[in-house]
């Protein structure tokens, strides 16, 4: 039974993970239906932004928030600077760019830190919680990723939910034209949404980082599977991103634990498949899609 | 108008594609006397290494550190007055990649020797061609028992220590020091995963009470451990790479599980590892979690100064090869290429491709290794076994003597080699 | 309050707007009448900067808007209801209005405009936390208006707001245009293809064929010259 | 009231070959009528040409000529599935392992002459299409790229899961096809694997560019264009797409064989999911539905990371610089050919090819007056 515990412990830690990097994916595709390939270069780049700078101040919150930061900065710059131009052409181009920028990210990443993988210091402990005579898989840093992820999603849903600027930027995503008429800047706004998405990928990368160790390839496991929880959740629901995350993270775990880690590819294949063929728009998405 | 235009696009595409193909088609053809790569005063050799993707990490060092070397001996006027050029393409470990590689290596650039091909998913799909096309491909670096066949693969050549070797020289040291302790094995799902386990089973048998195995591309190794520590294993056994090293420590440290703790040589280096737990060690040393682990070696620990050929190592690694950290993949590579030089400097003063593989076969080499080399004209096999070493603050410290054996059944038998000093067999003066 | 000289705006090749010249006096409602794809409605996308115009000039309370974009030109109180409402239906009804609201009503004055719209159209209040996709055909025209209104703006482009409604609730629409006019010397610009009832709302009626002016005249004049009823109005 | 990611409609000159237009002034060598006489000839000619070209290549070119044939196969059939039917595929790197697999077990294991095994294996890669195809039909958009992103990276783990199948983690290997005895005793095995690769490949050329023009094309893009309307105009669009699936499936598979011919392997390293990503990359870059784009995409991805590496050797950088600027160049280059060219190189070598024309036109007619 222990073992159980254990497994769900370590399900909700990764789940955790794979939901923040699912919102990533969400956000931008709610702002500009664009599946961002580059989301795992870029929450990489940011976390060696937080090693360096953690390793050269001796702070780690300094570190965090740089990170932190450094996302929004990042998010905004590949939006404007790249984004926007492919944005009005072929749906597929937009894909193509973020390959490419990807691939880009790593071999930068690999110029300036080498692709020697580089050890990243965890917030808390990451001793687990020792009850009786067991010590569960579960210590204060798995309480702090999972709250830091579940934090920054309710932050994410009061900005969009009851502020003004949720409302424009929703309003954008869904009628970029009747939102310019309402006196938005629609564009901003995209550029917004990528902002705070990239910001969602750092913090996933300050959390997994001390599980994957710093290196220019080490995060495109976890984008991966990120991608995987986004569509399992629906890509047009930001809480369908936290659940399809914890639902991914649980069931590999589960499998991992019980049936053995060379399945883990192939189970992640099976949930999403059962899902789709049951919901083709995943699970929280409404059936009516938006016209492109 | 659409009809010609059409036409025109055909001619177009169909020259443009001559075009590119003949562009890349001109190789650069070397001069060569009996054997193509080699001249009066230099001598061509290739290699094939994961320089970027997820296997970059550790091995990404290993060329570097051997160009290092060569040019250290290329200073002292090379072997027998050639210089050697080592040219190393980056095949990220897909194996797609390394046949294009080593084909272009071998057909393109016309080297005359392969040497340290890296990895056994990437080396096992170009040794047939090599052989086929009678290229040395000497001291693969891959712990793999495929390259000890002399008959099947004339041309090729091991270098490590077999990974069942070392199972069973360090399953030996458990039976007789841990008798009667359950043992658990962490291993890496692939041919050195499998061969070390295979070789552990030899000596250690029903004593493994559980053996888990882990993916490289899942990180996450908590549903293993946990299994491991739930069968009540008393001593741990990891044939992993560095990383999955680190990432063991660190889901028992959260487990609070703390069995006697043994690490194949591949996965040891505590310079790696130690770099992989700094920021979990919170004051205390580096290799804090890795204190007191068992471990093989046949080389000497780069942390060892006394030795002369770490000093010779470090040298070459301050000069050549300084922005790389100094640790057991630097001194792999520059082990690895004095023993090339060596071989190239017994195959004589013209050798041709074939005097080379002879000079390797007829083995008698010394060098940095602190066991014997297994080569004959049969056997390829690399080193023959290891020196059991534990970790004593963060270095690793060899004990008792040096073991040798084979990787079948044979005994394991204690091996009276005294290590060569840097001086001796006049390949490189220090 | 709005002159438009020689304006022309095009898709491409096809010049919807081709050379258009008129003016609106403030506190007037004007009707601009016309067939279907007689360019009404790229008339007034040109004019609110949705549609970049090619040549011609848009002065809004004498400041040239030509060049500008939507989002700025509603910042200056010229508002656009654009075809079918442009309801977004994944917000709720509040929160469509609190959009309309953003750019030119401060945080303080919100809760007055809100109530202002609640009496121009009650039903919107029952409905307010409902989402605008569960609202009917006329209601969810009062909501675009409503919404549009919010910004306080000085002139409305209400493009056919009659567009698919039963005739009841289409004189309905057309009477609040009316009572606004009274109450708040709103300037609307109105794009009607019911000739008939826009004319007994609007002061001026301009008739459009295919992408230019073909007539401009009082109402009365208009819907009496039986010609021009035919040949365009369909009457 | 479903969206998909819409694909531009490819000017319809892009695609190969076009039925003539009739009237047409200027002195020219007709090309017969009939689509299907037509693109046979075109074959023979590139047949031809590529023939020349092996005679004369140093080994390693023609195995560079294999490879871009291969690619070509892939990205032939994927621009069918992408760019005139509007599904994204991110496994076809899966379904390449399929055919490369199975060609592997047939020709090591069961001795299968090598034509055979490469017909059975892009069968076998045209029904595992089969079962994709209908699984994916049902989604759209990024959630068919989600389902077949989730294929790549699992079907690799299949290799894992049965090691005595599959051969684990070092896959299997193949012993290289010997050139018939007919062709002379030392005939050059590269040259001999080119012959295969491009024969692979100039079979898809041919099926898909009568494809492209015949009912089946036709009804690929009205489901791409417009799904209700294909449905009104009696379409069944779940089984259009699904052939769609399986006509790209079958030339993967073939693309697979003809990767095992080349490079005497079939292992789960070869079949990354980056392998799917480059094709993507391909079709895309070389211009989105027609078969000419396939073919710079195939040169693409086979020359221009090679460029990178001749590159990044000229200069002496630090280790670092040095092991990664190859793939600095290839994602720089990438992202400024798609910003700079959307339609693909295709789509641009079309545009260019059409201002040159329309230049051309102009002077005559200058004489008439503007």
């Amino acid at each position: 039974m222990t073992r159980f515990i254990d497994l769900t412990l370590n399900g909700i830690s990764n789940g955790a993970i794979y939901a923040a990097v699912a919102l990533a994916f969400v956000l931008i595709w709610r702002a500009t239906r664009v599946v961002n390939f580059a989301a795992g270069g870029m929450l990489m780049i940011t976390t060696f932004v937080a090693s360096s700078v953690i390793s050269s101040s001796g702070s780690y919150w300094l570190g965090f928030f740089v990170a932190l930061a450094a996302g929004l900065l990042l998010g905004a710059v590949v939006e404007r600077l790249l984004i926007r131009r492919v944005e009005g052409g072929p749906p597929l181009n937009a894909v193509i760019v973020t390959i490419g920028l990807l691939i880009l990210f790593e071999a930068i990443a690999g110029m300036i830190w080498s692709n020697t993988p580089r050890s990243f210091p965890p917030a808390f402990s990451i001793k687990g919680y020792t009850v009786g005579s067991h010590t569960y898989l579960f210590g204060p840093f798995d309480v702090f990723t999972v709250l830091a992820v579940v934090g920054m999603a309710t932050a994410l849903l009061v900005l969009f939910r009851l502020t003004d600027l949720g409302l424009m930027m929703r309003a954008s995503a869904f009628e970029p034209v009747v939102a310019r008429l309402q006196g938005v800047r629609v564009g901003n706004m995209l550029t917004l949404g990528w902002a705070l998405a990239s910001m969602a990928g750092s913090l996933a990368g300050l959390l997994i980082g001390p599980q994957v160790f710093v290196g220019p390839n080490n995060f495109d496991p976890v984008a991966i599977f990120g991608f995987t929880a986004a569509v399992l959740g629906g890509l047009d629901s930001p809480l369908g991103a936290l659940v399809g995350g914890l639902i991914l993270g649980l069931s590999l775990s589960y499998v991992s634990g019980y049936a053995g880690a060379s399945l883990v590819t192939l189970a992640a294949l099976a949930i999403l498949v059962a899902v789709l063929m049951v919901r083709p728009s995943g699970l929280f998405t409404s059936a009516r899609a938006r016209r492109i | 108008m659409m009809k010609t235009r059409s036409r025109a696009m055909l001619g177009v595409a169909s020259c443009l594609t001559a075009a590119a193909l003949v562009a890349s088609g001109c190789g650069s053809g070397g001069g060569s006397s009996t054997s193509p790569g080699i001249t009066k005063t230099s001598v061509l050799i290739g290699s094939h290494q994961p320089l970027t993707g997820p296997a970059a990490p550790g091995y990404s060092e290993i060329a570097p550190a051997a160009k290092a070397f060569f040019q250290y001996v290329n200073a002292q006027g090379g072997v027998n007055g050639r210089k050697i050029n080592l040219i190393y393409k980056d095949d990220g470990y897909n194996p797609t990649n390394t046949v294009t590689v080593v084909k272009q290596l071998v057909l393109q650039n016309k080297v005359f020797a392969i040497w340290g091909g890296l990895g056994t998913p990437t080396h096992t799909k170009v040794v047939d061609f090599l052989n086929s096309e009678k290229v040395p491909d000497l001291f693969v670096s891959s712990g793999c028992p495929c390259w000890d066949d002399g008959t099947k693969h004339p041309y090729t050549f091991g270098w490590q220590p077999n990974y069942t070797i070392e199972g069973k020289i360090l399953g030996q040291y458990i039976k007789n020091n841990f008798a009667g302790k359950k043992v658990g094995v962490f291993y890496q799902d692939d041919d050195f995963g499998q061969g070390g386990l295979a070789g552990l089973k030899q000596q250690l048998g029903s004593q493994i009470v559980v053996a888990k195995p882990y993916q490289p591309t899942v990180t996450n190794v908590a549903p293993q451990i946990t299994a491991i520590q739930k069968a009540g294993a008393q001593v741990l056994v990891d044939f992993t790479i560095p990383a999955f090293t680190a990432l063991e420590r660190l889901t028992s440290f959260k487990l609070g599980y703390k069995p006697q703790l043994a690490v194949s040589n591949v996965g040891i280096d505590p310079t790696t590892v130690g770099g992989l737990l700094k920021a979990f060690s919170k004051g205390k040393a580096n290799t804090a979690l890795i204190e007191g682990a068992i471990t093989d070696a046949y080389l000497p620990s780069p942390t060892d100064t006394s030795n002369s050929w770490i000093q010779l190592f470090k040298k070459i690694h301050d000069q050549y090869d300084a922005k790389a950290p100094f640790d057991g993949n630097v001194e792999y590579g520059m082990a690895s290429a004095y023993t090339f030089a060596q071989a190239l400097k017994n195959a004589g003063k013209n050798p041709s491709r074939q005097d080379l593989v002879d000079a390797v076969e007829k083995g008698g080499f010394t060098g940095p290794g602190l066991v014997p080399f297994r080569y004959t004209k049969t056997q390829h096999g690399g080193f023959g076994g290891g020196q059991i070493a534990t970790i004593k603050n963060g270095q690793i410290v060899t004990q008792g003597q040096p073991m040798v054996t084979d990787p079948g059944g044979g005994a394991i038998t204690v091996s009276n080699m005294k290590q060569a000093q840097v001086g001796d067999n006049g390949v490189v003066k220090p | 309050m709005l002159e438009v000289e020689d304006l022309v705006a095009a898709y491409g090749p096809v010049r919807a707007v081709d050379g258009v010249s008129l003016s609106v006096p403030a506190g007037s409602i004007t009707a601009v009448l016309g067939a279907n794809g007689a360019g009404k409605s790229s008339l007034l996308r040109a004019v609110s900067g949705i549609m970049r115009p090619r040549s011609g000039r848009v002065r809004f309370c004498g400041e040239d808007i030509t060049r500008q974009g939507a989002e700025d030109i509603v910042r200056r109180g010229l508002a656009h209801v654009p075809e079918g409402g442009g309801v977004i239906q994944e917000l709720t009804v509040e929160e469509n209005l609190r959009l309309g609201s953003l750019a030119r009503c401060s945080r303080a004055e919100r809760p007055k405009a809100l109530k202002d719209v609640f009496d121009l159209f009650p039903r919107l209040e029952q409905h307010r936390k409902l989402g605008a996709s569960s609202l009917s055909g006329g209601e969810r025209q009062m909501l675009s208006i409503g919404r549009a209104l919010m910004g306080r703006p000085k002139m409305l482009l209400l493009d056919e707001p009659s567009l698919g409604l039963a005739p009841l609730l289409a004189s309905r629409i057309m009477g609040v245009i009316a009572e606004l006019r009274q109450k708040t010397e709103l300037t609307v610009l109105l794009v009607e293809q019911n000739a008939k009832s826009a004319l007994r709302v609007a002061d001026r009626g301009v008739v459009l064929g295919v992408g230019r002016v073909v007539a401009e005249d009082d109402s009365a004049k208009l819907a009496a010259d039986d010609k021009l009823r035919h040949a365009y109005l369909g009457f | 009231m479903s969206t998909r990611m819409q694909t531009p409609t490819q000017p319809a000159a892009t695609e190969l070959a076009r039925p003539p237009e009739a009237g047409r002034k200027r002195r020219a060598v007709r090309l017969p009528e009939q689509t299907l006489a037509r693109n046979v000839l075109i074959t023979a000619v590139l047949a031809l040409i590529l023939f020349a070209l092996s005679e004369n290549f140093d080994p390693f070119t023609n195995l560079r000529l294999a490879t871009v044939a291969y690619y070509f196969t892939a990205l032939a059939g994927l621009t069918v599935l992408t760019g005139l039917n509007g599904q994204i595929s991110l496994g076809h790197g899966a379904l390449m392992a399929v055919g490369a697999y199975s060609t592997a077990i047939l020709v090591g294991r069961s001795g299968l002459p090598l034509a055979a095994a490469l017909a059975a294996s892009a069968a076998i890669t045209a029904l595992v299409g089969v079962a994709v195809g209908a699984a994916a039909s049902r989604l759209r958009g990024p959630y068919l790229a989600g389902a077949t992103l989730a294929f790549a990276i699992g079907l690799p783990g299949l290799a894992d899961k049965y090691p005595s199948a599959f051969g684990g983690e070092n896959g299997l290997t193949v012993s290289p096809p010997t050139p018939p005895t007919s062709l002379g005793a030392n005939f050059p095995l590269e040259r001999w694997q080119a012959w295969i690769s491009c024969a692979c490949a100039l079979i898809v050329f041919l099926v898909l560019a009568n494809l492209l023009r015949s009912g089946v094309g036709r009804s690929f893009r009205a489901v791409r264009d417009d799904e209700v309307a294909a449905q009104l105009a009696g379409l069944n669009v779940a089984r259009v797409q699904v052939l769609a699936f399986v006509v790209s499936s079958a030339c993967a598979g073939l693309a697979g064989g003809a990767l095992v011919v080349t490079t005497q392997l079939a292992a789960p390293g070869a079949f990354q999911l980056s392998l799917s990503l480059a094709l993507l990359t391909g079709i895309v870059l070389g211009g989105l539905g027609s078969l000419t784009g396939a073919l710079w995409g195939a040169l693409a991805l086979v020359y221009l990371p090679q460029w990178s590496d001749d590159i990044a050797h000229d200069f002496s950088l630090s280790t670092n610089v040095q092991s990664n600027l190859p793939l600095a160049l290839y994602g720089i280059v990438l992202i400024v050919v798609i910003v700079a060219a959307p339609q693909g190189i295709q789509g641009a070598l079309h545009g260019i090819v059409r201002r040159s024309r329309a230049r051309l036109r102009k002077n005559p007619a200058t004489q008439e007056g503007a």
